[in-house]
């Protein structure tokens, strides 16, 4: 009865376009059926937590702030210091999170439909992105699964490497038609197709990237 | 020793080719004086020269750090009008616009006032409304003000984004068509020019490094050029207030920030108004050369080195692409920034210290320019009668424990709510 | 373009920051009912021109306040830590 | 083809096999690529290329790059027209359509040049010594006519069709300039290990160097260096791109250009791209520009750069003359006269030297050239071209003329320093070199090159390495690598840099910024006046800041005042130089942030229903909201009023996602609400909300809105939809600044929850037809009573609380099933008449209630004021309690909340009014304003909030309000601000 739908769902019909370089270089486009769960902790409850969160996910929390670690349909972000992130598509993650982190002693809040997953995926993925976001990209400072909080066009984003030619980007939900017009504007002189893909599509999603864009 | 200005004394300059005078004469400091001002900048002169007219004292030296004219005054969008809401600085500022209009002939300098008219926007009907107060309290206060609605934006300046791209649409504006511009430098040179002739010493070069004191009374200044006397000290340093300030051991509630400023380059009449975006601080003119000058925000954090951060040259430009799309094909020029003093309710300090003698002008935020006059001619009378002209009572250092803060724009602390 | 050292998520535009202003004033306590004590904290500023010490949010980031070091006089960026690890002065 | 009748047969580095026509005038123009529009004219023979500002005299081409003064000219038709473009930088296109500017009816013949018979009129500064009179005000009679003749190119009011860009990119070192330092430095920098990004304002590498013969041995070398640097992948070059500023943090703005090619902007290719640029070392390797000796009528046309004379021969092969002087007193001008007599031109040196090395001297003989040396130009003769010079010896002695159609300035070298200025470097004079050169460098920044006074390209090229090798190692790499190719058998004279021989004080007018047309004259009459400070100098006569921004004027301008002081040029020093380096488009610093991006929308995730079913949206802050629908009436002054009615006698349902939504978790997020709102948070049980409100520090009213506790250790707080960014960064700061010992987590959930308000008399029974199984009965759900039920396993929350003063529920589900609750909420409800209402019905209804909002709270405000003293608790502490208790804020006369109802039925109140007491005059700033205004569909007539001096004290009392903007008064009473159902009935049935 309770149809599920997303911000862009109007949005995403745009097919694609030639750009002026020629072609189209890029697939841009969301990811569907992301579920995302924020979870904080205290300092007396951070080790019970973070033990709570590997036993959940099947992997240790990242203590780097700056990579990422995953396992299976779980990819796992320190966020602050007291503070992580898990995005999967397995449904259930929240509901166990809830239960386990609140029971020992930590907070959790879902953040499911507080973001819209895009991914950008291409060769000329990187030029985009350094259209979009004032961050270093060069290889060695933001190699394939780092991933960085900071700003689109206003508005804050987390930008994930998931592979050599592949960035997803989380987005505020409200900003997201917004914050999705100035992607395929700024995107047209590369050229792009319109892509929309499941989270759960691919055995390991989080790490997929399409070949063929290299 | 000043030769009167005029298109006569032009003519016989260009036929005779005989030398012009200095424009203020050279002045070594001498050891005491009836009033030090600090700063040589438009406020400082301002004082120096009303002091000298209005209440005829004569032996006053306005004491400058590099030369005159090379601080706030020349680094401004030059816009003057008396567009304000509460009460103290309606009155105030209305008082400053009097001035402005006659102070070409006040100083037989032409500082150029160009009352061309400045149309505020709102781009919604709540944005409207809180422009309507402001004009109404104007018309009660006898200061020209008029509201227009969307179409007679249009009709007066058909060239802003009236499309179905704007992201914030024009609702419509506030007119003053007193309001305008001053060709900056000169109300610096002008009011030099006319303190000197009253006698007034003006000492460039000569930065004040301490203050002389006589228990809780300030008695005169130390300086790069030796020790100077004083009845009374006027501080007058718009930028540097908390630095001189704290020579004599005050804190003051000043924040320095970085306010940017932006001309393109020259060409023909494009703009022929002062207009204010609504949407974000930004507004623009075009100067008697040619050149658009334009504004915004402050940077954003406390800093001396009067240069802007690049990411607000953007904003700007954006700001001046979304009201004037036309303006994206002409070019900037040149974009510095003046060090400005940022208070928490945005309105400015004039009057007595703590310090018996030593009196304060400064914290003029957005605002120092278009009040140069009047607070010139307030600040002199505080300094000649040793308590506050009735115009600037409101501006208090000590407002803020009682209560009094006097928050123009209703913005909340300005320093750093942004 | 101050380059501001998140100790979180590295060295950022200042832009991605929130400035919080002067960060050496101790809060007074939060019962404190002082009408001085809260007038200079809220209102007083020593306003530096030199080094300062000052609050800088990573409201694009990490959402951490910090506490950054830097000169006024020369906008050179010092070392920032995460307030939380200590406040000011 | 030739290609203009002063187009060599052979040489150049234009591109013969693809010849290019473009519209100059109406006229074609014909060239080459490779060619600048400046190159083609001069091929062409056009030899005016504009009219100076001020006394319309014709001007020629002066120099060949960023410098040049005099050759502006306005490119492209309707949206795309580009005035003030140096035609030197123009990159010769087909479709280029260029023209002069500044005279009329034409640049050729400018009745404007009549200004020049007033010239001792128009001397500095004369506008400040007139135009005062007769009255007050008469500066506006005279300012049209100033303002016409002012300006230099007209611009359009079209909007441009093209595209800019702006992009971030990062580097280990950045090399600005690419000539033989440049070059040197990047391979240098690269083989230590470095990525390098070696920017370039020219198409071509090379610099200095692309102004050599093709055939020689410089440039076997440029070819050597250039071909090195594209063969290392580690360095990416720029050309066509200008650093424009550098800001601190090493951060560099870059504009590249496109515009070489035809702009295509509907497949998104950009006119130009600016680039935020953080670099770790930066290597300055800038250059010099030519500085010019000064003399009488040095503006003639046919007076130019000695460098670029040789830049059109050699690189463009065009002839600049038939007949040339050159005068100079450095090496430069010999090369540039050597190069010249080989291609046949017929060259006099005049050179301020008594003495030049032998081979050049040898060269110059062994050429033809005619030498005066120890002799100087006193004057250029000639009225719309140069026919000739006045060429005096330098100790004294009758003067010759000699006859020359071309007249070659070099007078030494002003290194572009800029750039190392704009972080606030002071340059710093060295006599030596006669030249102003950077100051202290910055840590991690260097210099190579002519910047530095390394002129010769030897000296340049191992200035390169030493740079590039230092900023290579600064940012972290120092490898050993490489050595980039050396200049071989490169025998290039030394000597760029002499001390200048002072003016020749002849008659005319002697030019030291040619674009503004300040003389030396105007210099001096400014510093007699007492404006000799070089800012004073700058201001007072324009001198450097036109569009060159004085790039060849403002050093001769320092040696003027410098003489006239009887001081030194270092003790005289330089003005301060601003971003950018040379002019930008508005349009490329905007980027893509313009019309609908100017700013980003926020959208609720139910906007897609609202758009489909008849909503008009209106801006309120970043977002769009429904203002009104469709189904109420066409325009929002009918519509609101229907909608209100609904909400009043049945049932409505309103979109209220945008407010701010802050989930708030932890052990002590009990505590913490309880500092920071005014009334008490402690004991709010689960299940409960309260309404809050939060102050600053300073006591002024932050925020209020409502917070909901759903667990033990979890609450659910909604702020308004302005404040939302505002509270959370506050609430982020008071813990982890001031209680970093609390136990709380905040996020923000605002995007989380699709919110919407079912309100009205019949709000239960829609909600009982859309949420069977929850009892939302009085008992079960009273107002303030909160609840977390699944609705087909969605999480739902159900909050009874009220803005309207109806019956109300808030209901907030996660958003991407916003749509489907609304459509199921309309659609269950349907039988009772649901519809959705808008923002203007939304705030109307608060008004009829009292509530305050936005237009009450703005920060000028306290708790008092707004008629919520009462909630603040009196128990405990609160955030702003201290600064509350200051005596101003207690004051009893302050503004504070009161409802007014207009006594005639008919008469219209407009928010913005001054409230007068009754007998008062209309005068001044009155005791109070209107904030917010309605008309009340209850009461039948208009009503307002507003704030009164004294407030309620005054209620009943009849008021005045006056709106003179429209020469309005109305009459109207104070009452209660609570319109309808003041006892709060409604609220509880």
């Amino acid at each position: 009865m309770f149809e599920r739908t997303t911000s862009l769902a109007g949005c995403l019909d745009a097919g694609g376009r030639d750009g002026a370089e020629g072609g189209r270089r890029l697939r841009i486009g969301e990811v569907r059926g992301t579920s995302l769960v924020q979870v904080g902790t205290w300092t007396e409850v951070h080790a019970a937590c973070a033990a709570a969160l590997a036993r959940v996910c099947g992997c240790d929390p990242p203590a780097s702030p700056r990579v990422a670690t995953d396992r299976d349909a779980h990819r796992l972000y320190r966020i602050a210091p007291d503070q992580w992130w898990i995005a999967t598509h397995d449904e259930a993650l929240p509901a166990t999170l809830e239960r386990e982190i609140g029971a020992a002693g930590g907070a959790v809040t879902v953040l499911s439909d507080a973001r819209v997953r895009l991914a950008i995926d291409g060769v000329a993925a990187k030029a985009l992105l350094s259209r979009l976001v004032p961050l270093d990209l060069r290889d060695a400072a933001f190699p394939v699964g780092a991933f960085a909080q900071t700003g689109v066009h206003h508005a804050p984003a987390l930008l994930d490497r998931i592979g050599a030619a592949r960035y997803d980007l989380y987005v505020l939900t409200t900003y997201a038609v917004s914050t999705w017009e100035w992607t395929l504007d700024q995107a047209l002189p590369f050229g792009y197709d319109v892509v929309v893909t499941a989270a759960a599509d691919r055995s390991r999603p989080m790490n997929s990237t399409t070949r063929d864009s290299r | 020793m000043s030769e009167r200005y005029s298109a006569l004394a032009l003519a016989r300059h260009a036929l005779t080719g005989a030398p012009w005078p200095r424009a203020w004469r050279r002045a070594d400091p001498r050891p005491h004086y009836d009033v030090v001002i600090i700063g040589g900048g438009g406020h400082g002169l301002a004082t120096a020269y009303y002091l000298a007219k209005n209440h005829r004292v004569t032996r006053v030296a306005v004491l400058e750090r590099a030369v005159i004219g090379s601080g706030n005054v020349g680094r401004n969008t030059t816009l003057v009008r008396s567009n304000y809401l509460l009460d103290g600085n309606t009155q105030f500022f209305e008082h400053s616009l009097r001035l402005w209009e006659g102070l070409s002939h006040e100083l037989n300098f032409n500082v150029m006032l160009s009352q061309r008219g400045q149309v505020v926007l709102a781009h919604g009907p709540a944005q409207l409304d809180v422009l309507a107060r402001k004009g109404n309290v104007m018309r009660l206060n006898g200061i020209d003000a008029e509201l227009l609605d969307r179409g007679e934006v249009q009709r007066l300046l058909p060239y802003l984004d009236f499309s179905a791209h704007s992201r914030f649409p024009i609702h419509g504006g506030l007119l003053q068509r007193r309001a305008g511009t001053v060709r900056h430098d000169a109300v610096a040179w002008g009011y030099a020019r006319a303190a000197s002739g009253l006698g007034v010493d003006i000492v460039e070069n000569c930065e004040v490094t301490g203050f002389l004191r006589d228990g809780d009374r300030v008695i005169g200044v130390e300086t790069t050029r030796g020790r100077i006397g004083a009845d009374r000290t006027a501080i007058s340093v718009a930028g540097h207030t908390s630095q001189v300030a704290a020579l004599a051991g005050l804190r003051v509630p000043v924040e320095s920030h970085l306010l940017q400023a932006f001309v393109t380059e020259p060409i023909k009449p494009f703009v022929d108004h002062v207009i204010s975006f609504g949407a974000e601080l930004f507004y623009i003119s075009q100067s008697d050369k040619g050149g658009l000058v334009f504004g915004g925000h402050i940077d954003g954090f406390n800093s001396y080195t009067q240069r802007g951060q690049f990411p607000k040259v953007q904003t700007v430009a954006e700001c001046a692409v979304a009201l004037i799309p036309s303006i994206s094909r002409l070019r900037l020029l040149r974009h510095w920034a003046g060090i400005q003093d940022m208070t928490p309710d945005g309105s400015p300090f004039i009057g007595r210290t703590p310090l018996r003698d030593l009196f304060l002008n400064g914290g003029w935020c957005y605002q120092g320019f278009k009040a140069t006059p009047a607070a010139g001619w307030c600040f002199a009378h505080t300094l000649a009668h040793g308590e506050e002209h009735p115009l600037i009572e409101h501006l208090s250092l000590e407002r803020f424990l009682a209560g009094n803060g006097h928050d123009e724009y209703g913005n909340g602390l300005w320093t750093y709510r942004q | 373009m101050l380059r501001i050292p998140c100790p979180h998520c590295g060295e950022r535009d200042y832009t991605e920051f929130r400035y919080g202003g002067d960060a050496s004033k101790p809060r007074p306590a939060h019962d404190e009912r002082d009408v001085r004590a809260w007038h200079d904290h809220v209102f007083v500023f020593a306003n530096p021109r030199g080094p300062h010490r000052e609050y800088w949010q990573h409201v694009q980031g990490c959402r951490q306040w910090l506490i950054l070091e830097r000169d006024t006089a020369t906008n050179t960026v010092g070392a920032a830590r995460l307030a939380r690890d200590g406040a000011g002065a | 083809m030739s290609r203009g009748p002063q187009r060599l047969a052979h040489g150049g580095r234009i591109d013969r096999d693809r010849p290019i026509r473009c519209d100059f005038e109406g006229r074609p123009l014909e060239g080459f690529a490779g060619d600048t529009l400046a190159s083609a004219m001069l091929a062409s023979g056009i030899a005016i290329v504009g009219r100076s500002f001020k006394y319309h005299r014709p001007r020629g081409l002066f120099a060949a790059g960023v410098e040049e003064p005099n050759a502006l000219v306005t490119v492209g038709e309707g949206g795309r027209t580009t005035p003030n473009l140096p035609a030197t930088t123009l990159e010769l296109r087909a479709g280029l359509r260029a023209r002069r500017q500044n005279g009329w009816p034409s640049v050729t013949i400018d009745l404007g040049a009549m200004n020049g018979w007033l010239a001792p009129l128009l001397s500095a500064g004369f506008y400040y010594k007139t135009f005062m009179g007769p009255r007050r005000g008469s500066w506006m009679t005279y300012e049209p006519f100033i303002r016409r003749a002012a300006g230099l190119g007209r611009a359009v009011h079209e909007r441009d069709p093209d595209r800019y860009h702006a992009r971030h990119a990062f580097t280990d070192v950045l090399v600005i300039g690419a000539g033989p330092a440049g070059l040197a430095a990047a391979l240098a920098a690269a083989a230590a290990g470095a990525e390098v990004l070696l920017v370039e304002q020219d198409p071509a590498l090379g610099g200095a160097l692309l102004a050599a013969p093709v055939t020689g041995p410089l440039e076997h070398w440029r070819a050597q260096l250039e071909a090195a640097v594209r063969a290392t992948p580690t360095i990416e070059v720029l050309t066509r791109t200008t650093a424009i500023g550098v800001y601190d943090g090493r951060t560099v703005a870059l504009l590249e250009r496109h515009d070489h090619a035809a702009p295509d902007p509907e497949r998104g290719a950009a006119r130009e791209t600016v680039v935020t640029l953080r670099a770790r070392a930066i290597v300055h390797a800038t250059g010099a520009f030519e500085r010019p000796l000064l003399f009488a009528d040095n503006d003639r046309p046919g007076v130019m750069l000695a460098s670029a004379a040789r830049t059109y021969l050699n690189r463009y092969a065009v002839a600049p003359g038939r007949r040339a002087l050159v005068a100079t007193c450095t090496d430069a001008g010999w090369l540039t006269a050597l190069d010249l007599a080989a291609a046949g031109t017929a060259v006099t040196i005049v050179e301020q030297r008594d003495e030049v090395a032998p081979p050049l001297a040898d060269a110059a003989r062994g050429a033809g050239i005619e030498m005066h040396t120890g002799a100087t130009v006193a004057r250029a003769l000639g009225a719309r071209a140069v026919a000739g010079a006045l060429v005096e010896p330098l100790a004294g002695g009758r003067g010759r003329r000699i006859d020359c159609d071309l007249l070659c300035v070099s007078g030494g070298w002003s290194p572009a320093l800029h750039l190392t200025s704009h972080t606030g470097r002071k340059p710093r004079y060295h006599p030596e070199l006669d030249a102003f050169l950077p100051g202290d460098w910055a840590a991690g920044d260097f210099g190579a090159g002519a910047l530095v006074g390394a002129y010769s390209p030897p000296a340049a090229y191992a200035s390169g390495l030493a740079a590039g090798r230092a900023a290579a190692a600064f940012s972290g790499h120092a490898r050993a690598g490489r050595t980039p190719p050396a200049p071989a058998d490169v025998d290039e004279p030394t000597t760029f840099a002499t001390a200048l021989a002072p003016p020749r004080h002849g008659r005319g007018r002697t030019f030291v910024d040619l674009q503004n047309d300040v003389t030396l004259k105007d210099v001096a009459l400014a510093h007699a006046e007492g404006y000799g400070a070089v800012e004073h100098l700058k201001r007072y006569t324009t001198l450097g800041m036109g569009t060159d921004q004085g790039k060849t004027s403002n050093v001769n301008a320092i040696a003027m005042l410098a003489s006239l002081d009887r001081r030194g040029i270092g003790e005289t020093g330089t003005t301060t130089f601003r971003p950018p380096y040379t002019p930008v488009s508005v349009g490329a610093l905007a980027a893509r942030n313009l019309g609908r991006h100017f700013r980003p929308i926020r959208r609720s995730p139910l906007e897609r229903w609202h758009l489909a079913n008849g909503a008009t949206m209106i801006e309120a802050g970043p977002w769009l909201r429904p203002w009104f629908y469709a189904w109420a009436g066409a325009d929002v002054g009918s519509a609101y009023l229907e909608e209100m009615r609904l909400v009043r006698g049945g049932v409505g349902i309103c979109d209220v996602s945008s407010l701010g939504k802050i989930d708030v978790q932890g052990p002590d997020a009990a505590e913490f609400l309880n500092r920071v709102y005014v009334n008490g948070f402690a004991k709010l049980a689960v299940g409960r909300a309260r309404y809050g409100v939060m102050l600053n520090d300073d006591a002024s009213v932050l925020d209020d809105g409502t917070t909901a506790r759903f667990s033990e250790r979890r609450y659910f707080m909604t702020t308004t939809t302005a404040q939302a960014g505002e509270v959370m960064s506050w609430l982020e700061f008071l813990l982890q600044t001031a209680w970093p010992e609390l136990r709380v987590h905040v996020v923000s959930v605002t995007d989380a929850w699709a919110g919407m308000s079912v309100a009205g008399p019949r709000a239960r029974e829609a909600l009982e037809r859309a949420l069977p199984g929850v009892d939302v009965s009085n008992e079960a759900l009273p107002h303030m009573g909160v609840r977390e039920v699944a609705l087909d396993g969605i999480p739902l929350r159900v909050l009874r609380l009220s803005f309207s003063g109806e019956l109300a529920y808030e209901l907030y589900v996660p958003a991407n099933h916003g749509i489907a609750l609304w459509e199921h909420l309309l659609d269950r409800g349907a039988p009772l008449g649901i519809k959705p209402y808008g923002l203007e019905a939304l705030a109307s209804l608060r008004i009829e209630k009292g509530h305050v909002a936005g237009l009450e709270l703005d920060h000028r405000n306290t708790l008092d004021d707004l008629g919520l003293g009462k909630l603040a608790a009196h128990d405990k502490s609160y955030v702003g309690r201290a600064l509350r208790a200051r005596p101003a804020l207690q004051a009893e006369d302050r503004w504070s909340l009161v409802g007014l109802e207009c006594l005639d039925a008919g008469a219209r109140l407009r928010g913005g009014s001054i409230l007068f007491a009754a007998g008062d005059a209309i005068a001044g700033h009155g005791r109070g304003y209107v904030t917010s205004v309605t008309f009340s569909t209850v009461l039948g007539r208009t009503i307002a909030l507003g704030l009164y001096q004294g407030g309620l004290r005054h209620r009943g009392e009849e008021i005045v309000c006056a709106f003179p903007l429209k020469d309005e008064t109305v009459r109207a009473r104070i009452v209660s601000p609570v319109f309808v159902d003041p006892e709060g009935t409604r609220l509880h049935v």
